[in-house]
């Protein structure tokens, strides 16, 4: 079982776990020791498997899912220990990987309890990572909910403003999506096979069973898109979203809406659509108007906020809206720039949260109105935050740019007219996107200072220098050469095409 | 051609902006400026030989037997959506793109020189260069373009590198108004363009592989330009509102195209616009990005011929435009701000050009093509002479340090350099014999009466009013009355140094000389050489105009005399608005503020604030309503308790009861 | 057989409405006393009239019998802490523990 | 008679054997002598806990069928053993406390009577041996919870339990007096099954199982027959209050599956589908309703309890081995789990008599090893990953759904969502220890070897029995012999 590599992703983070509990509860030096060494390992271990990954495929293997295994778990609901990844899944840890790596440097000064803030930062990952090799349906769910949970305290103890609001609502609201989820999960289960055959999780396995009744598929569906919509803030469910992000501390917001989110999504294509394809045919409109609504719907809400946290949260419903949308157009195109929407917003929404979180710790405000004039004062954060705006409203060169035009020409694919009127509303959003965002960079970046204690502040310190930078190369890198990523989601996606037009 | 060049070319201003962008915050100003001018220098060098290899060679690749052929020289895969939809990174070299690429490499040149005298005590004088080379870089990405969606990226670019070079001043307030101004209206207009990349794109690539269009790329020009007719085609008569589909998609493209070169009605970040650095304005906003638009049309003639429509649709507009510029542009006393509406006007025609010209032959008209030619001409000449008004302008504004040509008055004597040049710039751009205006401005003016006489005498209407505003700007400025400040002022206002007056000078030799290029070799429609002459009536004709609008002005301000105010009395109301610009800016003020963000946003983030999240707040209010309400249920009495008890058992047993009966 | 049921059935009823009335604690241990008893009575009438073969309805009634008498032993003994405590046998009395 | 009929209830004769040692020390031993008595007790009763899950089931029914020995009963008394020497351990220190030690042995003679009572519950397969086997584990409780003689509140707690479970069992008694009319004279599990056989179900034994079902709903406090429990948990000393919430509740819900299985098992879907469904929908909501106010960790604790038993109760709905295994792993989970929660509430109440959900503000300053712990405990109770909660939530909520019937899907739907509420207050106590501002209210303490050994084997059981399948298999196959 140690030997399949895909474990380790689980075991590491077990691992850090360990070594943090063996750490004293304020050595500071110790715990970032054991988190930058796990932090890194992680990333080398998920740029080693994108090589790894890439060559195998180049030599020729087209297994739907590489690098996979399966353990017998609980025997008699037939539950597997099963692991196995495509390339969507291995940028998805890519992805992860990175994310944790800068949020561990953007922690650096938590307080208080740093030991145990990192605990739960760890045991969130430990959920990410799990979540995203899983092919058993049952792991999947319950790594989801490891990494939903501590949310809670991370929240509640190191948060901001209303926590323990925010984070009862978003725990509330997560468990109550995931509520509908196991339900859709057990129907999925026990109509996997046909009659007579032993019910299995195994994703590959009821996909090519195919078994499960259209009466099923469209009730099912319908709970396990809404139970992983939530995560995804689909309209109306997204109200967590700002709250959540405006109240968590900063390396929390960057996992979350980096990360967590994108959990929402995978899960929507990689259960929703794949296991239950018919019913996607039947059922997307209704989930295409949902998100349609939420891709303008988040950009307009954005554009008259006046905290920092609170615009980002907002522009994150719009984008991962997108992601949404992007799915449910259900053709390689379009599902290969949510892909590519997911990795991008991920990047970018954890650099805003980043940044925000580092002008945040000097001004003590993130009232755009009581701060201007950044770029004077703090140049270094003033061009990444210019940076990061531009590739939030699609500026070329950026990888914002690359998801969206995929999205829209994949999604112009659809010929009908229902079809054709979101997408152009999708694309409305690009403008208001840009409006926001210079409305933002206008206000908090340029124009004259604000407030003269500004004029005291420091620019940006090396571990933060350290970790902006790492995600600014990774977004412009996607922008820059988005043609093997592209390539490599695309042809992830055959099976699921495949699916979908089986069922038709 | 080896393919080094043309890499070369998009590779140093690209790196360029990298090493100021990131390094410059360490290097001296010196230092940036010469790494930044030396830079462009050797580009222009670069860009001068490939247009000369292109024209002169003779090379079978370039012409062929007299026909002057596209190249592609390079076009490598970055993005392919699907087999046919797939996005290229290339160089297509072809007349257009090699004038283009002498104007904006010299243009941007004689900036980088001019800058570095000109921004000399500006804090962050590196970033500007930065910025610069980014501009240069993408506005040479995209006059290269192989494809529309690559021309989209950098139209995208060149709009990202306006805005941060309008908002170089960045502490002020307004220049970063104007900026996001810039950058939305255009974005606005981009998204219309985007739309009808899509809707073509749509089209072209859902015809089979194997057909008259060929497999390659749908957003290929070459592929779309080859053969239009089977473009067309591809859209099986769908149509839309009336207008087949490609026609709307062809507007859409071109609204694209208005947005960037400031047609009616998304013109009004232009003006704006001009708070950037004034060398700015002459490179981007006056020589190179805002003919984008211009060149777009140009780019995709032969599309837009198959769908007249889409032609009269730009005729319209630039008539239109044009007027309304040159009409405000008499009412501003702003100096940028009258050259940035004749910018508009002299664009506006440029367009009329465009919508006159066929390229199939017509009866009747002795060259169909010859509006295309014309405007290519107008859009070199114009570029040479609008950047030396500009950068005049940018002389004087800082020897007076003031835009108001009210502040101003008399200067001739204190700059010579200045009102020499600024004066050739004048005669140019009114069309003046033998300055370069007259010739360009001559064959669209030709082009125009082909078409139909009412564009032609309208378009010479609008070049009677340039060269009255123009005259009316240069008298206020150099003439009328000497501004008693300079005398009391200890300092008078003096030529520039020799940064700032080489450009000047270079740029007005080559406004008195352009005009005697023989363009039609280099540049028509269909790659066939054309020999320009003169068209007499038309010559005659404009001239005329020009020259009585030029001796209007001087009867009305080469002296300080009270006949303009009394002009202004006459009708103080048209005064006003067109002052005013005719409150369009108003008009917008209105719709955004008002109405998108007050009552759109705002409606919707209450919305989210009190309905959405209220109802799950309501959730949690109405579980807590109902435990507070229940809770007289466990009252504590033993009594109740086995009440409650009974009463359950036997409702059980009761309900399953009746149930089953 | 029926009319050897009324009685139990009224015997059942009397003793929930006197537990559900009654104030003082013996006279709810009556009526519980009253409730067991009728179920007694039930088993030996169904033993007797449907059944007369075999006796388990009878056995079950005594040792149902012992059990309540234990019962009650040990709810008299409650009872009497709680006189103890608060001075009476008022059902009312013990309900300071609610909601 | 076969006296070697007696071979087959070792489980039982062990608990007899140590009632006895128990009984005799007590009385025998000098002042001295009744120091050891509680180490002495715990430890032979770890060591019976021990042995009982060693000796192997016969597997044989003795005493004409009365009683039975198959792998499933022992295997659930040998999760309620785990229990109670649970129980024992975390109790060890309120025993010796002053108050309470001179009737030290009064508490463990009849914690083992009620435990031999259980046991009686569990391997009945007659009604009568069912019905001494509840008195037995009912009446001495109500002795016990009235333990605390100086608390008015223990006073008021019995009687309300006493009353009420005579009252519950005259419920019961009649409802089994009317199955008998219909037992074709014998009361005999499978001889009711065979007689009930014959398809109609007249009114009077629809009546019968509800008063059934009220009867056994009472030891399980199901709503509504479960209004006792919150004045009786929060006013019966802590060691006591645990014990009434897992110990005989878990052996009441193993009673109440044989019987509705066994016996009235074809009359599920005529009748007690239903009612069942009602009763659970009911007790999972109205418990955690109430349980969202508490402000007393004790009552809170019953409440929550409550709504556990409903969810224990989902077991009943599948009758099949699959759910039975589920119900008996759901069990054990929720033996650990909660029984972590009173070993901290114990471990503070015996250390400042502090039991206010807002005394624990700040509770991770000055204890975190104590808080550390209850967070676990009340994520597990909650059903959060990766602790074991979860998966017993889960797995039960799986074997539910494998009849392929709507209601119950829509049942599980109930359930799930119900499971939000409940979050919500088990996410109270986190925040009061971790969020809540302020100073600590209880000042920094180490607990008794003893607590801190039930401590730890409680957490590890919540950590463990969930990623380890070991224990849900070995609950699958036991239950497999009765079923």
């Amino acid at each position: 079982m140690f030997s399949n590599f895909l474990i380790w992703f689980v075991i590491v983070p077990v691992i850090m776990m360990a070594g943090l509990a063996c750490c004293g509860n304020s050595n500071m030096k110790a715990i970032r020791t054991v988190m930058v060494v796990c932090s890194t390992v992680l990333l080398g271990m998920a740029i080693w498997l994108v090589c790894e990954f890439l060559d195998m495929r180049a030599a020729g293997d087209t297994s739907e899912m590489l690098f996979t295994g399966s353990w017998m778990w609980y025997e008699p609901l037939n539950i597997h220990l099963a692991v196995g990844v495509d390339g969507i899944s291995v940028l998805m840890l890519l992805l992860s990987a990175i994310i944790v790596f800068a949020g561990t440097f953007a922690s650096w000064k938590i307080d208080p309890l740093p030991k145990n803030f990192f605990l739960w930062f760890a045991l969130l990952s430990t959920g990410v990572f799990g979540f995203f090799i899983s092919i058993d349906m049952f792991t999947m769910f319950m790594f989801y909910e490891v990494a939903l949970i501590p949310m809670y305290l991370l929240i509640g103890v190191w948060g901001t403003g209303r926590k323990e609001y925010s984070a009862m609502k978003l725990t509330l609201m997560l468990m109550g999506g995931s509520a509908f989820l196991m339900l859709g999960l057990l129907g999925i289960y026990w109509h996997s096979v046909p009659a007579g055959g032993v019910p299995t999780w195994n994703i590959l396995e009821i996909a090519h069973n195919s078994a499960i009744a259209p009466s099923w598929q469209n009730l099912l569906f319908c709970f396990t898109f809404v139970g992983f919509g939530v995560l995804g803030a689909m309209f109306p469910f997204h109200t967590w979203s700002p709250d959540g992000h405006a109240c968590a501390p900063t390396a929390v917001s960057m996992l979350h809406a980096g990360v967590l989110m994108k959990l929402g999504g995978y899960g929507c294509f990689r259960i929703a659509i794949y296991l239950l394809p018919s019913a996607a045919q039947e059922l997307a409109w209704i989930f295409i108007i949902l998100t349609g609504i939420s891709i303008v719907y988040g950009a307009f809400s954005a554009c008259v906020q006046t905290d920092l946290k609170y615009i980002n949260a907002y522009s994150s419903v719009s984008h991962c809206g997108m992601v949404l949308f992007a799915i449910l157009m259900l053709n390689r195109t379009a599902m290969t720039g949510g892909i590519l929407q997911m990795l991008s917003h991920g990047l970018m929404t954890a650099l805003f949260f980043a940044l925000i979180g580092m002008i945040y710790g000097r001004t003590h405000t993130r009232d755009i109105r009581q701060m201007g004039g950044l770029m004077k004062i703090m140049p270094y954060l003033g061009v990444c935050y210019m940076i990061a705006g531009f590739a939030s409203l699609g500026l070329p060169g950026m990888s914002g740019f690359v998801a969206e035009m995929t999205i829209f020409f994949g999604a112009f694919e659809n010929g009908d007219m229902f079809h054709r009127v979101f997408v152009i509303a999708a694309t409305c959003a690009i403008v208001i996107t840009a409006v926001y965002i210079l409305r933002v960079v206008g206000k908090l970046i340029l124009g004259p200072v604000q407030d003269d204690h500004h004029l005291t502040l420091t620019d940006a310190t090396w571990w933060e220098r350290f970790s902006t930078a790492t995600l600014i190369v990774c977004l412009a890198g996607i922008g820059f050469f988005p043609n093997w990523i592209n390539e490599t989601i695309q042809h992830s996606f055959t099976p699921i095409i495949n699916a979908l037009n089986m069922a038709i | 051609m080896g393919t080094t060049l043309p890499i070369l070319i998009l590779a140093i201003p690209f790196a360029m902006f990298l090493i100021l962008g990131i390094g410059g915050v360490k290097m001296s100003r010196k230092l940036a400026g010469i790494l930044g001018i030396c830079a462009n220098g050797t580009l222009a060098v670069l860009a001068y030989i490939v247009a000369f290899t292109y024209f002169f060679s003779g090379d079978a690749a370039f012409i062929l037997d007299g026909v002057r052929q596209q190249v592609q020289i390079f076009d490598v895969t970055w993005l392919a959506f699907t087999e046919r939809m797939v996005v290229n990174i290339g160089f297509l070299l072809d007349p257009i793109c090699a004038m283009m690429l002498v104007v904006i490499t010299t243009i941007s040149f004689m900036v980088h020189l001019y800058s570095w005298g000109y921004m000399e005590h500006e804090p962050g004088f590196q970033r500007y260069y930065a910025f610069l080379s980014l501009f240069t870089f993408s506005m040479l990405g995209l006059v290269v373009a192989t494809n529309i969606f690559q021309m989209y990226i950098f139209w995208e670019l060149v709009g990202v590198s306006s805005y941060l070079l309008i908002g170089f001043f960045y502490k002020l307030p307004s220049a970063v108004a104007a900026s996001k101004k810039a950058f939305i209206v255009t974005r606005f207009a981009d998204l219309f363009m985007l739309i009808g990349i899509l809707v073509l794109s749509y089209y072209v690539s859902h015809t089979p592989a194997d057909g008259p269009l060929g497999g390659a790329s749908a957003f290929n020009f070459l592929m779309l330009n080859s053969n239009p007719g089977n473009v067309l085609a591809s859209t099986v008569g769908a149509t839309f509102m009336g207008g087949s589909v490609l026609t709307w998609a062809m507007i859409f493209i071109f609204v694209g195209g208005m947005g960037k070169s400031a047609m009616m009605p998304l013109h009004i970040w232009l003006p704006d616009a001009m708070e950037g650095p004034t060398p700015v304005s002459a490179l981007i906003h006056a020589a190179t990005m805002v003919v984008a638009g211009v060149y777009l049309v140009a780019r995709f003639f032969p599309v837009f011929c198959i769908v007249p429509d889409s032609l009269t649709f730009i005729t319209v507009v630039g008539a239109i435009t044009a007027f309304y510029a040159a009409v405000v542009a008499c009412a501003q006393i702003d100096i940028k701000r009258i050259l940035a509406f004749s910018t508009i006007s002299q664009i506006a025609f440029m367009m009329v050009a465009l919508g006159c010209a066929y390229n199939e032959p017509v009866e009747g008209v002795h060259y169909s093509g010859l509006g295309y030619m014309a405007g290519m001409f107008h859009l070199f000449t114009h570029a040479m002479f609008k950047a030396l008004l500009f950068l005049g302008a940018g002389c004087l504004i800082h020897a007076v340090h003031s835009n108001n040509y009210t502040e101003m008055g008399g200067l001739r004597k204190y700059m010579p350099i200045c009102h020499i040049t600024f004066l050739i710039g004048c005669l140019a751009i009114a069309g003046i014999w033998p300055f370069s205006g007259f010739f360009s401005k001559d064959e669209m003016l030709a082009a125009m009466f082909s078409r139909h006489w009412f564009w032609g005498a309208w378009m010479t209407m609008v070049a009677g009013l340039t060269a009255f505003y123009m005259f009316r700007m240069y008298y206020m400025v150099f003439w009328w009355e000497e501004n008693p400040k300079y005398r009391e002022s200890g300092h008078k206002p003096h030529d520039a140094p020799w940064q700032m007056s080489l450009p000047l000078i270079i740029l007005a030799l080559v406004s008195c000389v352009a005009g005697f290029i023989p363009f039609g070799e280099f540049v028509t429609f269909n790659g066939e050489p054309y020999h320009i002459h003169i068209e007499p009536s038309v010559a005659a004709t404009s001239l005329t105009v020009a020259v009585a609008a030029i001796a209007l002005a001087t009867v009305m301000y080469a002296k300080k005399n009270p006949l303009p105010s009394k002009i202004k009395n006459l009708w103080p109301g048209l005064w006003t608005a067109a002052n005013r610009r005719f409150y369009w800016d108003e008009i917008y003020q209105f719709i955004t503020h008002r109405f998108i963000f007050n009552i759109i946003c705002r409606g919707i983030a209450w919305f989210d604030r009190h309905i959405i999240d209220g109802t799950m707040d309501a959730m949690a209010t109405v579980t807590q309503w109902c435990s507070v309400r229940i809770k007289g249920m466990q009252s504590g009495s033993i009594q109740t308790y086995v009440i409650w008890y009974f009463i359950g058992a036997v409702l059980l047993a009761a309900v399953t009861w009746i149930c089953i009966l | 057989m029926l009319w050897y049921l009324v009685p139990s059935v009224i015997m059942f009823a009397a003793g929930v409405y006197g537990f559900c009335t009654r104030k003082n604690m013996i006279a709810l241990l009556i009526s519980l006393e009253l409730m067991l008893n009728s179920a007694d009575l039930n088993f030996v009438v169904f033993n007797r009239f449907l059944f007369p073969g075999s006796m388990e309805g009878m056995v079950f009634t005594l040792f149902a019998i012992a059990i309540a008498a234990a019962e009650t032993a040990i709810a008299i003994a409650i009872i009497i802490n709680i006189y103890r405590a608060v001075g009476n046998t008022d059902i009312n009395s013990v309900k300071q523990m609610k909601f | 008679m076969d006296y070697s009929q007696f071979g087959a209830m070792l489980p039982e004769l062990i608990i007899l054997g140590l009632f006895f040692i128990v009984f005799l020390f007590d009385t025998f031993s000098n002042e001295g002598g009744k120091k050891l008595l509680t180490p002495v007790t715990t430890v032979l009763f770890g060591l019976a806990t021990v042995a009982i899950w060693l000796i192997p089931s016969c597997g044989d029914t003795v005493f004409g069928g009365m009683y039975v020995d198959d792998s499933a009963c022992k295997a659930m008394k040998a999760i309620l053993n785990v229990g109670v020497f649970i129980v024992l351990l975390q109790s060890a220190k309120w025993v010796e406390s002053d108050e309470v030690a001179i009737r030290k042995g009064e508490f463990y003679e009849l914690l083992l009577v009620t435990l031999f009572g259980m046991y009686l519950m569990i391997s009945a397969r007659h009604f009568l041996l069912f019905i001494i086997g509840l008195e037995s584990a009912s009446l001495p409780l109500a002795a016990m919870v009235a333990f605390n003689k100086k608390h008015y509140e223990s006073h008021e707690a019995a009687v309300k339990y006493i009353l009420t479970a005579v009252f519950s069992s005259a419920i019961l008694l009649t409802g089994l007096s009317f199955v008998y009319a219909f037992s074709g004279g014998s009361l005999y599990f499978d001889d009711i099954r065979a007689e009930l056989s014959s398809g109609s179900t007249p009114g009077l034994l629809i009546c019968a199982l509800a008063f059934m079902i009220a009867g056994i709903g009472f030891k399980l406090s199901l709503v509504p027959f479960h209004l006792w429990t919150a004045d009786v948990y929060q006013g019966a000393p802590t060691a006591i209050t645990a014990y009434l919430s897992v110990i005989s509740k878990g052996a009441a819900a193993f009673a109440f599956f044989v019987i509705f299985v066994q016996a009235f098992g074809t009359l599920y879907s005529a009748a007690w589908e239903w009612m069942m469904y009602a009763v659970i929908i009911v007790t999972i909501t109205i418990g955690n309703l109430f349980a969202i106010r508490q402000k007393n960790m004790k009552r809170f604790m019953a409440f929550s309890s409550i709504s556990q038993a409903g969810y224990i109760m989902l077991g009943v709905m599948t009758e099949s081995a699959l759910g039975l295994g589920s119900m008996m792993f759901y069990i054990f989970v929720y033996v650990v789990s909660n029984l972590a929660v009173f070993s901290v509430i114990s471990a503070i109440e015996n250390k400042t008599g502090k039991v206010g959900m807002d005394d624990y503000d700040g509770l991770h300053k000055t204890n975190p090893w104590l808080s550390f712990a209850m967070t676990l405990a009340m994520f597990s109770l909650a059903g959060i990953p990766p602790f074991a909660g979860f998966f017993s939530k889960i797995l039960i909520f799986t074997s539910v759904t494998a009849s392929d019937s709507m209601a119950l899907y829509m049942l599980v739907l109930v359930a799930l969502i119900n499971t939000i509420i409940s979050l919500y207050y088990y996410l109270l106590v986190v925040k009061a220890i971790w969020i809540n501002p302020g100073e600590a209210r209880i000042e920094s303490f180490r607990s008794a070897f003893s607590e801190r050994l039930a401590l730890w084997l409680c957490v590890g059981g919540i950590v463990f029995f969930g990623l380890v399948s070991g224990i849900y298999q070995f609950c699958v196959e036991s239950a497999a012999t009765l079923v």
